[in-house]
């Protein structure tokens, strides 16, 4: 086996792979049941949250005149970047073939799938009438009454929902020869029956590769400029606004930046404790850490670039709403979130130039984790900020702080993570197709020329 | 796949499953080939001929670019409402929708062609199938009259296979 | 016998898409109403009080909305409330030839077409004791309520919801007739509720006749 | 789903009632009476009653209109009450009233919530042995008091300053029952009264009429006649036709604090508190030097000599003003064809404010003011006598009384404590109340008989001569009450009077003199038909008084230095406490209304709170900050309140607004803390009663209370360069002709636009604000809040920062303290033409209509929310919570308009339900809408006209010529392109 094929999946074999992911599956532990009770405490409890809120009105929230969006437009547009590195990972890598993906992008995919649950919740928790929700889809009713597609709103019901189907589209199909591989392996009567259902009767002959492949080439191709419309689309939610700090044309690459760059780091936080755990060292290396760790360099920069602009932009333009909303992120009331997100998402992560850094996983698990952070800081001060101080100073106000809030954006991380346990014990991690792909075929004649057809 | 019986031979090395196909080839034999991954060579060796698939998530994509313009324009004029000064009838916003649906739409197509093409849900497994294929081995299965079953069994048997089996087959 | 062709049907590779498409039709055929159908349907509706009439209730798909409504089924077509009082409509109007505005005098006058005073009533029924023994009865429960000065608790049969603001006074004066809306009113011994009154129901008729469909018309 | 409510704040949850459920008071057609409507809640939604009796004049659905005369204070305004089906849902000025011409002030409109008061007295009530109010019959009631009155001990009767056929019938049952009878007001004009008879004639002992549309050039000392002095809606009327007209009145206002009156004037004189009687008499002085000596010699010999003291640059020095601001002052006087010079409000009531009015009428006097813009025919009486109040008093503590009747005035808050009416209430053997609420002077009643409110009951009011203004019940009592004209009728003895079954009988005999005087040809029910629609009888002016002559009176004021030593306040330690009266609260009788709670105030945006004004640099000193509480407190009393650190009020005064910390009186006064301001004035032998407190201590009291403060945000008073309310500056002899940066301004600004604008075929509605015009006195505010329903939040959820009114006062104070910069602007929704709320809503939720109204349709909301942060002006409400009204303030809601619930949008709507009806109207008569024959409540409420709305569509229109004035911009439209269809005129102010 040549070095650079060792370099991207490790010194493994076929049925390696195949024992080693599939091993993932066995009986649960313990740990595993306290973790999922875990998962499903949190987000109970901010169901429980949202009851009360719809109980009593959204006055139980922090929210205010004039800062209508708040917590719960910055965990939607959070998790909906979190989702974005997952189809990144998945789709554009493929398409430009980088090989350090095989390994994490069935993750990275299944945290897109649970990160779009979690992130679609949000709107419905923060309109102030959530059994009209559905208002909001194009659905043929008496009153003749359409939605208006004029709405940035719409466009986000419409971007969202499909980047959902899509991208769960996309995970499924990719699932289907793994579930086959498991359901080959499955004992318990369950789990064939769950897998064979699910698998589809799949059985990776020669014509259904081609297909699949060619199939899966064309999700990918479609998934890669919908990653990008995607958070185009949440951004316009500001940029079509007309708030200072908001109405930027820099927003679109700006939020697909800063969505890759959460989405990388949650990546790696959730690879961490699973690599840890199952004992995949020998599949997940230290080269894709390094390699995704480039990653999170590279949107950081373009990340920071984009503050500066605007910035820049508010000075240049010479328009005094702007000038005197970007005074006030760093010097006003929210500085701290400001300054929090400065020193996360610009200065944590160049410690990662650094090579060593890059390869100690402690480290890029609190890196991570301070990124998360940084990023969700990101997004709650553009929108506090700018809702706080716009253009009429007698209408400015400010935020309360409300429990119901926290409690809300707790219970996202229990729904997230209830998703996350449920799968990484009923269903493979680790793509086993895809990483024997990675792996060169089994030949008995080393001159044989096969891999060269 | 025609015939009574099918012969299967299981392989660990690709060479070998290479020139078990060529034996089913040589003998103008209906055969099917399975894999725990996906190879180029062996999908190559038993269908050279690009797939379909592309035209359909083409024809998707295109009926779904129709299709968001449709709805947005027709239920804007369903009951025309005027926002701020924007016509009612306007493009530019409506690009939003007409580009997710093409891709919802061409996504959905895509998924559907696949599930055509690679004739899948399928509850009955296939002909020949051994578990092991999705592990580790190379199968190579051959449909055969029952008069010709030792003749390819050996034939498969001289190309490296692990094993030789037959079973019934259609 | 089907189930084995389809079986093999399904089985073999070459016939798969015909399958599908076949399952697809299945599909589409369930998921249709036939016009009988279709009948069936709306008078299910009806019953539950929650269906539009007309066209509306064929493409209505919107399951959903309706879960508002489930409960006041006073919002319903079909709702025909025992009134405290056997009004007879047919009675008053075929048989005495009585001009519906005589009684309901603030329908061109007024948003709203109340009902009429006590007082009204008392006009011709002090005079007018009823014929049958049934019709005495009810005129004495009239010119008990009267006497005692208590206001006769109709219940009502066109409740809206405070949200619409409809102004009865503009549809009289435009000429839209009372049976447009309240259906064959001269021919109910109890009022019932025959339209559906929903926006829908409004707004096509508003469309028909070039009415204004500005929301605020109805909505402030 | 169904949301809970939150019922608006209330510290005796007890009281609270179920309430009538949101729907069941729309829907209730023709309820025979008012109380059937309340009975079933759940089922009203299923159930019709009809009246039983018809009447053809009320038709089910189709308000009606009723003339009256408000009763709040004695300026006597005329109003008209819009009621359906038997309930009064709306107050609105009478536009044909030689008071107020239409316009009505912020209380005037909230007597409603006084009226539908969930804690008023519902019955009869007698206190036990125990001490608890128990109901008894209004016989046993009756029996009770006749019971009192056959002995021979004395009884006292006192009174609010009763007018017109009330007054009468008082008097006469006074001395027909033996009871003596005293009339009380804090916040009298007796002083004024005194100096008018002593400078202008004996004959003239009254409150003259201004006119401040004729003055050229007003000094004002103290006087807030745009807010609460004498005749508000008439004062501000006057000077606003001024200030729009081409040469406006110049105001000088000289004050120790920052009233709303003086915020609008010209030039702002901060000066020491009690020095106003110095800078008069400098004033003066400086006039007769300027030859304005149009006096007898002999007095201008003894004014010469009493005067001879008085230099400018000691007056200066003492009161802290600029030589040349006082100077100023003088030679626009001087200089000026008419004049007005004025004193009074709370900074005046000194010991010494006989003396300042003397002074200031001496000054009309010389400048020849009488009979320009002084009118000594209009005089109003003054009936409170605190001579006599304080006199009685003592007695009542002598033992001399046993019996006390009382009205609903409530002395016993705003006597001060050290008067000792506390001691004495107790002391009396029977004490009836005519209240109407269980304030704290009822609560020392031993029987309580609630009078009805002015909405429920006859009466008149005679203003001043010609001004014959009646009053007129609009609707059945809410509860069980009778008025206080019925109670005094019941209790007579007289036979003269027992002949009058009803007081409405005893008031049309009243007003057969008035028939009689006015000499008109047609009958007397005819005439008073006519006065019924009209709101009584007007008649023309009569010839012009004549002034008195100078006699010897004006020697017994004293014209040497004050009295008042100002020298002792300029140490810095000696703090003066300057109560005042507020647009809010005024004496504290509005103080149980939501409304006036919610309201904030004009200068200090503070709702639901009593607050202390305290200047910057004494809190600098004492390490206070705007929210920390603060005790302020003297020998007498103390107060809690919470700081408002300001540098509008000078270094020695804390101004504190009168009006709450009831202990009793209902749920919402006394959920507003803080104590009585009365209770720290000490007792003194004046004549009047003197708010001015000085010797005040000032401590930092431990914590922070957070104050309901719609603009309490760092630098939210601030507009900068965003031109928001913006002022012109007069420089030049003739003004309106300059203007300043006109370009910049943007007022005939039209940028080229990227859509195609929309077509209006019939109508596109508008509003032109008059900021020249606007005062900032709130009343379109309340008067917004009674038409569209809005709930009122309370202090918590204010705090929080959501308040629901959709018409924002927005102050701005761009000045410093010697250069005052302060703007107001009443601010709705602007109905952008290209409004960037409309394309945001997902569903159409809010979207522009053929008229070229900004529709918001609540019904459609799901509550997105985006529309309220789209909008540039923030006008727009959401609603957090859902607001239940207690039982009976839900019968004021308006049926023309939903009641929103949790969870949706709001905002203003430009009344779309007046236009819609207005539409009504002209379509059964087959024409268009006439201008000015749509008026939203806010514009209908203005006392000074300085909203005008129609259609802009109509180049003939009153607004869309206002919109194309010379003043005429649109807030942000040069840097957003909005397209309001709200047009703002520039503030005119003189600079120097």
């Amino acid at each position: 086996m040549s070095t650079e094929v060792t370099k991207y999946s490790g010194d493994v074999t076929y049925h390696e792979v195949n024992e080693t992911v599939l091993s993932m599956l066995e009986k649960p532990t313990f740990g595993w049941y306290v973790l999922l009770l875990t998962c499903i405490c949190t987000w109970v409890m901010g169901f429980g949250c949202w009851i009360s809120m719809m109980i009593y009105g959204l006055g139980m929230t922090g929210l205010s005149h004039p800062i209508m969006w708040g917590v719960y437009i910055t965990n939607f547009v959070f998790w909906v970047g979190i989702a974005h590195s997952g189809t990144l990972i998945s789709a554009v890598l493929y398409l430009f073939r980088a090989k350090f993906r095989q390994p994490i992008y069935r993750l990275a995919e299944a945290m897109t799938v649970f990160a779009v649950m979690t992130a679609g919740l949000f709107p419905i928790i923060h309109v102030g009438r959530p059994w009209y929700a559905y208002w909001l889809m194009p659905v043929p009713n008496e009153r003749a009454l359409w939605p208006n597609f004029k709405s940035p709103l719409l466009w986000d019901v419409f971007a969202v929902s499909t980047y959902f189907t899509v991208s769960t589209t996309f995970f499924i199909v990719g699932l289907i020869p793994d579930i086959a591989s498991a359901r080959d392996k499955a004992t318990s009567k369950f789990r064939k029956l769950l897998y064979g259902i699910t698998s589809l009767g799949w059985t990776g002959n020669a014509k259904q590769y081609k297909n699949y492949v060619a199939a899966y080439l064309i999700f990918a191709a479609l998934a890669t400029p919908l990653v990008v419309s995607v958070h185009s689309v949440v951004s316009w939610d500001f940029a079509m606004s007309i708030i200072p700090g908001w109405h930027a044309t820099i927003f679109p690459p700006y939020f697909v930046a800063g969505a890759i760059f959460s989405g990388v780091a949650m990546v790696i936080t959730l690879v961490i404790p699973l690599r840890k755990v199952f004992k995949l060292e020998r599949i997940i290396t230290d080269f894709h850490f390094d390699a995704m760790c480039k990653l999170i360099l590279l949107t950081s920069g373009v990340v920071t670039y984009a503050y500066v602009t605007e910035f820049y932009v508010a000075w240049f333009s010479n328009n005094m709403f702007e000038r005197y909303q970007f005074w006030f992120r760093p010097f006003g009331e929210f500085k701290l979130a400001f300054w929090g997100m400065a020193f996360c998402n610009c200065m944590a992560p160049l410690t990662l130039w650094y090579k060593p850094f890059r390869t100690n996983i402690a480290y890029l698990f609190v890196m991570s984790i301070i990124i998360n952070i940084g990023m969700w800081l990101e997004r709650f001060n553009i929108i506090f900020t700018s809702l706080a101080r716009d253009f009429i100073p007698a209408a400015w106000g400010g935020y309360n702080f409300s429990w119901i809030d926290v409690g809300i954006t707790i219970g996202a991380f229990g729904w997230f993570g209830m998703w996350m346990t449920l799968f990484i014990k009923f269903f493979p991690s680790i793509a086993i197709v895809e990483v024997k792909e990675v792996i060169e075929a089994p030949v008995r004649d080393p001159h044989s020329s096969v891999h060269h057809h | 796949m025609k015939g009574q019986k099918v012969v299967v031979g299981v392989f660990t090395y690709l060479d070998d499953a290479l020139k078990g196909i060529q034996v089913a080839k040589d003998n103008d034999k209906d055969y099917q080939v399975y894999a725990p991954t996906y190879v180029p060579a062996l999908v190559h060796a038993v269908d050279s001929k690009r797939s379909k698939i592309a035209m359909i998530s083409l024809t998707g994509g295109i009926c779904g670019l129709i299709a968001g313009f449709a709805l947005a324009i027709l239920t804007g004029l369903d009951w025309p409402m005027r926002v701020s000064a924007k016509n009612i009838v306007s493009i530019p916003a409506y690009i939003v929708v007409g580009y997710e649906w093409t891709i919802l739409w061409g996504a959905l197509f895509t998924l559907n062609g696949m599930l055509l093409l690679c004739r899948i849900p399928n509850p009955f497994r296939k002909v020949g199938y051994d578990p092991r294929f999705s592990d580790d081995k190379y199968g190579v299965v051959i449909g055969c009259e029952p008069d010709q079953v030792d003749q390819i069994k050996e034939k498969l048997a001289h190309t490296g296979a692990d094993e030789v089996m037959v079973k019934e087959g259609l | 016998m089907l189930g084995l062709i389809s079986l093999k049907f399904l089985r073999n590779n070459r016939y798969y898409p015909f399958a599908m498409l076949l399952v697809l039709f299945c599909g589409a055929l369930v998921g249709n109403l036939s016009a009988e159908d279709a009948a069936g349907y709306q008078s299910v509706g009806k019953r539950a009080g929650v269906w539009n009439d007309g066209q509306a209730a064929l493409w209505d798909l919107n399951i959903i909305d309706h879960f508002h409504y489930f409960g006041p089924v006073a919002r319903a077509r079909g709702h025909k409330p025992e009134q405290p009082i056997k009004f007879s409509h047919v009675t008053h109007v075929q048989k005495n030839k009585m001009e519906c505005q005589f009684c309901h005098w603030t329908s061109a006058k007024s948003p709203y077409a109340a009902i009429p005073e006590v007082q009204t009533c008392m006009g011709c029924h002090s005079l007018i004791g009823g014929t049958t023994p049934e019709q005495q009865g009810e005129i004495a429960k009239i010119k008990d309520y009267y006497a005692k000065g208590e206001p006769i608790p109709w219940a009502k049969v066109h409740v809206m919801p405070d949200y619409v603001k409809f102004n009865h006074k503009r549809h009289v004066k435009a000429g839209v007739g009372c049976q447009e809306c309240h259906g064959q009113i001269q021919e109910m011994e109890q009022v019932e509720r025959v339209s559906s009154m929903k926006m829908g129901w409004c707004i096509d008729c508003h469309r028909e006749r070039g009415a204004n469909i500005d929301c605020a018309v109805c909505h402030h | 789903m169904q949301k809970k409510s939150l019922t608006i704040l209330g510290q005796n949850e007890n009281i609270e009632s179920e309430g009538l459920s949101r729907r069941s008071f729309l829907k209730v057609l023709g309820a025979a009476t008012a109380t059937t409507a309340v009975a079933c809640a759940d089922k009203a939604d299923q159930i019709i009653y009809p009246n039983v009796k018809g009447d053809a004049t009320q038709i089910p659905g189709v308000p009606s209109w009723y003339s009256s005369t408000c009763t709040q204070c004695d300026a006597g305004c005329g109003v008209n009450y819009k009621t359906y089906e038997g309930r009064v849902t709306i107050v609105e000025g009478n536009k044909s009233h030689p008071i107020n011409k239409g316009g009505l002030c912020a209380i005037g409109h909230s007597a409603l919530q006084d009226h539908y008061d969930p804690d008023r007295v519902r019955q009869p009530l007698e206190k036990d042995s125990n001490g608890v109010f128990q109901p008894i019959t209004w016989k046993a009631a009756y029996t009770k008091i006749k019971q009192a009155m056959v002995d021979n001990s004395k009884r006292a009767f006192l009174t609010k300053p009763l007018n017109g056929s009330l007054e009468k019938l008082v008097a006469e049952w006074s001395k027909d029952v033996g009871v003596e009878h005293y009339t009380y007001e804090p916040l009298d004009y007796s002083q004024l009264a005194k100096a008018t008879a002593a400078v202008y004639g004996a004959n003239y002992n009254g409150v003259p009429h201004y006119d401040f549309s004729k003055a050229e050039v007003v000094v004002n000392f103290g006087a807030d006649f745009l807010e609460t002095w004498i005749s508000p809606c008439e004062f501000s009327r006057d000077w606003a036709k001024s200030r729009k007209s081409k040469k406006p009145v110049r105001v000088f206002q000289v004050e120790p604090r920052l009233s709303l009156t003086g915020a609008n004037a010209d030039h702002h004189l901060k000066c020491k508190p009690g020095t106003e009687l110095l800078i008069a008499k400098a004033i003066l002085k400086e006039l007769l030097s300027r030859g304005k000596n149009n006096l007898p010699a002999s007095l201008l010999g003894e004014l010469e000599v009493s005067l001879a003291g008085i230099s400018i640059d000691v007056v200066a020095k003492l009161s802290n003003l600029k030589i040349e601001k006082i100077v100023s002052a003088a030679q626009r006087l001087a200089e000026a064809k008419t004049s007005l010079v004025i004193a009074g409000g709370a900074s005046a009531k000194t010991n010494n404010e006989y003396d300042l009015q003397v002074v200031c009428a001496l000054i009309n006097r010389v400048l020849g003011n009488v009979g320009q813009t002084i009118n000594l025919d209009r005089l109003r009486a003054v009936k409170s006598d605190f001579q006599k109040v304080k006199s009685l008093i003592a007695e009542i503590n002598d033992n001399k009384y046993s019996v006390l009747f009382v009205d609903g005035s409530n002395p016993l808050f705003t006597i001060p404590s050290d008067y000792k009416f506390g001691l004495a209430i107790k002391k009396l053997d029977l004490v009836v109340s005519f209240a109407s609420h269980l304030d704290e002077t009822t609560k020392e009643a031993n029987l309580v008989l609630p009078a009805s409110s002015s909405i429920e009951s006859w009466g008149d009011h005679q203003p001043y001569v010609g001004v014959n203004s009646l009053v007129q019940p609009a609707m059945t009592p809410v509860f069980d009450t009778v008025s206080l004209g019925d109670m005094l009728l019941k209790l007579t003895t007289n036979e003269a009077l027992k002949k009058f079954p009803e007081f409405q009988d005893y008031l049309k005999a009243q007003w057969q003199q008035v028939h009689a005087s006015a000499g008109v040809a047609e009958n007397f029910e005819t005439f008073w038909k006519k006065s019924l629609e009209r709101g009584g009888y007007f008649a023309e002016q009569k010839s012009v008084a004549q002034l008195g002559a100078l006699g010897a009176v004006i020697v017994t004021a004293k014209l040497d230095m004050a009295s008042f030593d100002s020298t002792k306040i300029q140490q810095k330690s000696d703090l003066v406490l300057l109560p005042y009266a507020s647009v809010k609260t005024f004496d504290g009788r509005a103080a149980n209304r939501p409304w006036m709670q919610e309201l904030p105030d004009p200068i200090t945006k503070i709702a639901w709170d009593t607050w202390a004004e305290i200047n910057t640099k004494t809190a600098e000193a004492k390490k206070i900050k705007t929210g920390d509480l603060v005790k302020i407190s003297n020998y007498y009393g103390e107060l809690n309140v919470p700081a408002y650190v300001t540098d509008h009020v000078d270094e020695n005064v804390i101004a504190v607004p009168l009006g709450n910390g009831h202990s009793d009186f209902g749920r919402y006064a006394s959920s507003v803390g803080g104590g009585n301001v009365y209770n720290l004035i000490p007792s003194d032998k004046a004549d009047h009663l003197q708010l001015f407190t000085a010797h005040v201590e000032l401590k930092r009291a431990l914590g922070k209370r957070k104050v309901a403060n719609t603009q309490d945000v760092k630098d939210s008073d601030k507009q900068g360069d965003r031109g928001i309310a913006r002022t012109t500056y007069i420089e030049t002899k003739v003004p309106g002709e300059h203007k300043e940066n006109h370009e910049e301004h943007g007022a005939h600004h039209e940028p080229e636009q990227m859509y195609i604008q929309r077509e209006h075929p019939l109508y596109q509605w508008g509003m032109v604000v008059d900021l020249a015009a606007c005062t900032g006195c709130s009343a379109c505010v309340t008067a917004c809040y009674a038409e569209n329903n809005i709930p009122t939040v309370g202090r918590k959820i204010m705090t929080e920062g959501r308040e629901m009114s959709w018409l924002r006062l927005e102050r701005y104070d761009d000045g410093t303290s010697e250069d005052l910069q302060i703007s107001f602007i009443p601010a709705m929704c602007q109905h952008c033409q290209n409004a960037p709320c409309e394309p945001v809503c997902p569903v159409y939720a809010t979207y522009h209509n053929e008229d070229g109204l900004n529709v918001m349709v609540y019904n459609r909301c799901v509550g997105t929310r985006y529309c309220a942060n789209n909008c540039v002006y923030k006008q727009r409400r959401f609603n957090w919570y859902e607001y239940e009204l207690p039982e009976p303030l839900d019968m004021q809601l308006n049926p023309e308009v939903m009641k929103r619930v949790a969870g949706v949008m709001e905002k203003c709507s430009f009344c779309v339900h007046r236009i819609k009806d207005a539409k009504d109207h002209a379509k059964d008569e087959g024409r268009l809408v006439a201008d000015g024959e749509v008026q939203p409540a806010c514009v209908k409420s203005c006392p000074t006209e300085a909203l005008v709305f129609g259609d802009l569509n109509d180049p003939n229109s009153r607004v869309s010529k206002l919109a194309k004035h010379e003043r005429a911009y649109k807030i942000l439209d040069h840097h957003l392109n909005t397209q309001p269809s709200v047009s703002y005129l520039d503030n005119l102010k003189y600079k120097a």
